[in-house]
């Protein structure tokens, strides 16, 4: 779960790492209101989720009321890489005298938690990591030991930080860490971290996403992840506890399992193009088939739906009865193609077929999508 | 020889008492697999299809002699069962569980760091050896014996590999899940590794996926210690791309992960990209493979 | 620093631990306010840090409001072990079946918290100690590593526990060991941890002292230290930076070093009664040593004073300066004899007996209490 | 040969930029320690007394080829300090600092549990070989060399009694403090392991005080491994007891601890306890330590 801007920055607060002064806030007349303790030149910063909001008109300067009015109406209400702004965070403009760019991350193929730390930083870190590798530095943690002050310093010396900057920006990389550790981070980034002219160290900006599986047992309070999702059906999937991401396509998936569903999706997408995305997981019963069809079928103009699953850790047979229970209820009528393989096969071969399904015993999901396109062809 | 596992590994199963786990120990069971036992704490003394249920594993493991576990322990609990499974001694372990907090699984790994112990998952099917054994969900009637290897990231799509093999009686020598999780004990190249070593194996296929770095970093070890055809498969060539937040990511990995990467990479070092699952039967035939 | 009963029960709670109904009061009105959210029987614990509480008449059973009545009437104001009761904890008297014991501690030898545990819970644990010591298991803790629930597990069956008690007592100790851990404690322990009658478990009685060193950096808000302390002197110690321990005798002493304390006490005591333990640590200044002069002078009828300190690494030549000062701007009069070896001592020794201090420049302290034995007696 | 330190010992001090440690490293040298340097995080490129000042540990024992260290370092900073020295390679470490946090202690040691370091604290006044050099704040007036090995819980304690015998002409091999804390790095049994093997040693006195199993570990040891004779001093038989709360200290540790448990355990394994400090002299005459 990623958190917004001004969350993160109350959680870095609260391990002692120093954040702009700033407010939230939702109206212009909000934000006057905040300008009048924040003072101009202020920054506003539509708290949307997405990479390269800067860019995209997501971070403006006002330097008086009548510009700060301006401004934040027009940020308010509107929409940023199509996701609407519902919160501004109103922030005093520091004056940074140099811009770091710190971060740990899971490094997924040493398995081991990464901190990483730059001079260079600013939105052109990814620029600098390939032209001038040698001014990002980064080291491996054991993250049963856990990440200690000496270490930030090692590292940070190989970027020539000395002094005050060297034992500031260490203090900083340690507490990162420990917001990584506590929260159960994915990815905790501070960029830029602000050098202020008097040498305090200040977190601009930053990213924070914890991890899903870990959201019970995190003892800071987070939001509520299902309130984070923008997507309406993108959030009744999380709600019904399974995968689904919204495509522009018009045909229905759903897959147990998601690189079968990945797999399913390049092949559909040789022919026709898809609707979703939909991955069951292991957690396949009646009730949720049912409501899986239910949320794929509130996409309007479905010309045709592809079910793929295996019965392996899943009861296939039982959600095959979710499955027609869904199409007799609401009278199905776009052409639906099932694969279904593994325990209990047979009889799900046999209740898909009681529901009107197309079942395909091949192995191959090329065959099954071969005959998707036909139905779906011949049914238009 | 298969690798990892065949009919003589002696195997208990943790979290034997849920539902999930006294499904699939009947369904080992059935497959000819050796289960010895079970581990369910606060149930020792009972017994799930005739087998003793130990309230720790090194009971179990004192008592049954086992030397391999399969988890269908809830994720929350994944760790702590892990580390006590090391703890007693046990060789090869398969974690099926999805969703086992990523911190669990750096702090699984660094723990096994310098121990002699194999490992799959989390998220993984497990591992199967046609008409030998095992330990995991995979269902069985999609397999059947032979040479082919299959290493998959996902468990369905190992699944379907083998299946699609099947069909036209191919067989597999064995199908192991690596787990589907970004972080997973055991590294792609490290099980290439035990299918180069083995003797009943004439080529593996490696499904892949978009995300990660483990095809790039397996396409090194293929290069410089593989003697064996490989294939390659990667899923995700038209999937949406995620709403990238960060730099971290980039920086770590570079240009690693994406399709277009993962392929180049592979290809580079002379494996064979295959467009689609079913392509996998001409790979088989060109090399032999039966 | 040792917290009260009824903190320990809050800090308990607040990992998830369960612990009986409770409230504190500090009047009879306030207990029978409490009793009617709580019921009868009761039970009245004075909040008192003193061991063997319970035998010293500080925990009472009420049935009715009536006793409840008279029982915290007597218990407000009283004393036990010469503690004054300013609070008393009300809780639900719990229907237990069985009391356990556990614990987790520093093992000062080995240098590694041990956990512990027993099915003998209750007020003679320390004798099932001795007696029957197969009946208490324990097990050391890599610190680095922490404490985790298969090891509670181990550790329980040791005792024969099985069943749900494994789980729920093992569950109980990984908490336990979370708070040792993330308050850094010097002692946990839950005697009873009792077993009620539905089979949960329930913390009866806590214990918890958590680490002097450490207390700035304890993120768990920890009651003020200073104000624990009973004894205003030793309360006065704390507060500038001494330890200080107050006794009976009429023979002042002040040394550098807790060692150097106590064997001056000890050769002090084979002829005169030290009125006080005062130790300075490694923190001597001139204004220092005036004011241990200050907080030592306090005590009435004072017939003499030993100073015994090292210039080790403390400034003994400033700290002769602040024990003058204080003697010529109070006109001390008791003898007070001092010995002050190391860095700086002939300036040391000219300083001090400028105010008219008897310096011994003999190494061995028998020699300046011999000394200070003849002074103390011409004095009298 | 001295224990631990001699004047061929090139030694750092951390925290050489404060008060203390400028003061202390002062005396140091002017006693002939080997110096060759200091640390402290943020001052690298001064100089403190002529010794470069070094940012890191590694650098400093790069640079100056130190395999000893004594800390002046502030207390919340010694566990931090003390993984950098460890992993820097240095063998000898004196932790003089006191009000370290018991469970930094516990850390620490756990982290030099299998390794080849000998360290000394916290809350150590050091140690002092006479006329050859001292690491830590011993006062030097005090001490002269001669064949009386000293182990002292207490700092001042120490000097108390190298001070009595040195006033009779009665020299000290080597002084040390192991450290005041209720958990120190290292146990008295080491470090008269270490008096034991030391041919300049021909006795040493155990300055011990109440609380702690030290002594009572010790007694076990020298019955056992020593030779030599040994000496004993407990400081605390009139001590007040503190009000102990809570059982699990009586159970760790039974009854050790006491004044009279540890005479006890002294005296049963033949070693002299002294009823005060200055009868050590008589002690050393009787067994003709010079």
């Amino acid at each position: 779960m990623r958190l917004h801007e001004y969350e993160a920055a109350r959680v870095f607060e609260s391990v002692g790492i120093k954040v702009p002064k700033h407010k939230v806030v939702q109206t212009p007349e909000e934000a006057l209101e905040a300008a009048e303790e924040i003072g101009y030149p202020l920054v506003l910063k539509a708290q949307v989720l997405v990479g390269g909001r800067g860019l995209a008109g997501g971070v403006k300067i006002a330097s008086d009321p009548e510009e700060l009015k301006t401004l934040s109406g027009k940020m308010t209400g509107s929409e940023i890489k199509g996701v609407p702004v519902d919160k501004i965070m109103v922030t005093e403009k520091a004056n940074i005298s140099d811009e770091l760019y710190v971060a740990v991350t899971v490094d997924g193929y040493s398995g081991r938690p990464v901190v990483i730390a730059s001079t260079e930083g600013g939105v052109n870190i990814e620029e600098t990591a390939r032209k001038t590798p040698e001014k990002i530095v980064s080291v491996h943690v054991d993250p049963q030991f856990g990440f200690y002050p000496f270490q930030a310093r090692r590292l940070l010396r190989r970027l020539g930080l000395s002094e005050r900057l060297l034992l500031s920006c260490a203090d900083v990389l340690v507490r990162l860490y420990k917001v990584f550790s506590q929260l159960e981070g994915i990815i905790v980034e501070i960029n830029p971290l602000a050098v202020l002219e008097n040498g305090d160290l200040c977190a601009v900006d930053a990213v924070l996403e914890v991890d899903n599986s870990a959201l019970k047992r995190i003892e800071y309070p987070l939001p509520n992840f299902l309130e984070r999702i923008d997507n309406p059906l993108e959030r009744r999937g999380r709600r019904i506890g399974v995968t689904y991401v919204d495509l522009d396509g018009d045909i229905g998936l759903i897959s147990s399992g998601a690189g079968l569903g990945m797999a399913s999706m390049d092949i559909i997408g040789q022919k026709l193009r898809p609707a979703n995305f939909l991955e069951t997981g292991g957690g396949i019963t009646e009730e949720l088939l049912y409501k899986c069809m239910e949320l794929i079928m509130r996409k309007e103009k479905l010309r045709g739906l592809f079910i793929n699953i295996y019965g392996g850790i899943n009861p296939i047979h039982e959600g095959a009865k979710g499955v027609v229970r869904y199409i007799k209820e609401h009278g199905v009528t776009i052409p639906i193609v099932a694969k279904a393989l593994g325990n209990h096969q047979e009889e799900t071969w046999e209740t898909l077929e009681s529901g009107g399904v197309h079942v395909i015993t091949d192995v191959a999901t090329e065959k099954a999508v071969a005959r998707l396109v036909e139905l779906v062809e011949a049914n238009e | 020889m298969s690798i990892l596992l065949d009919d003589s590994t002696r195997v208990i199963v943790q979290g034997i008492t849920g539902n999930i786990g006294r499904t699939q120990t009947r369904w080992m069971l059935d497959y000819g697999t050796k289960i010895v036992g079970g581990v369910t704490p606060g149930k020792g003394g009972t017994q799930v299809e005739g087998l003793p249920v130990f309230d720790s594993v090194g009971e179990a493991v004192r008592e049954t002699g086992a030397t391999a576990s399969v988890f269908f322990v809830p994720a929350p609990f994944v760790l702590d069962a892990f580390y006590e499974t090391v703890d007693a001694g046990v060789s090869f372990i398969v974690i099926v569980p999805e969703h086992v907090p990523v911190h669990d699984v750096m702090k699984m790994r660094a723990y096994i760091k310098d121990k002699d112990v194999f490992t799959l998952g989390p998220t993984t099917p497990g591992i199967l050896v046609p008409g030998k054994g095992k330990m995991g969900i995979m269902p069985a009637s999609l397999f059947f014996p032979g040479r082919a290897g299959i290493i998959s990231r996902s468990g369905t799509l190992s699944y379907e590999f083998a299946g699609i093999l099947s069909e036209k009686n191919i067989g597999q020598s064995t199908v192991v899940g690596m787990g589907a999780d970004p972080v997973v004990l055991t590294n792609l190249k490290d099980i290439l590794k035990k299918f180069e070593a083995d003797d009943e194996t004439d080529g593996v296929i490696v499904v892949g996926e978009v995300g990660g770095e483990q095809e790039e970093k397996a396409a090194e070890f293929i290069r410089d210690h593989m003697t064996k055809p490989v294939a390659s498969y990667i899923a995700g060539r038209f999937s949406p791309k995620g709403k990238r937040m960060g730099h971290a990511g980039a920086i770590v990995r570079g240009s690693a992960g994406t399709y277009e990467g993962k392929c180049e990479a592979l290809k580079n070092v002379g494996i064979e990209v295959l467009n689609s699952p079913i392509d996998v039967l001409e790979w088989a035939e060109k090399h032999n493979i039966t």
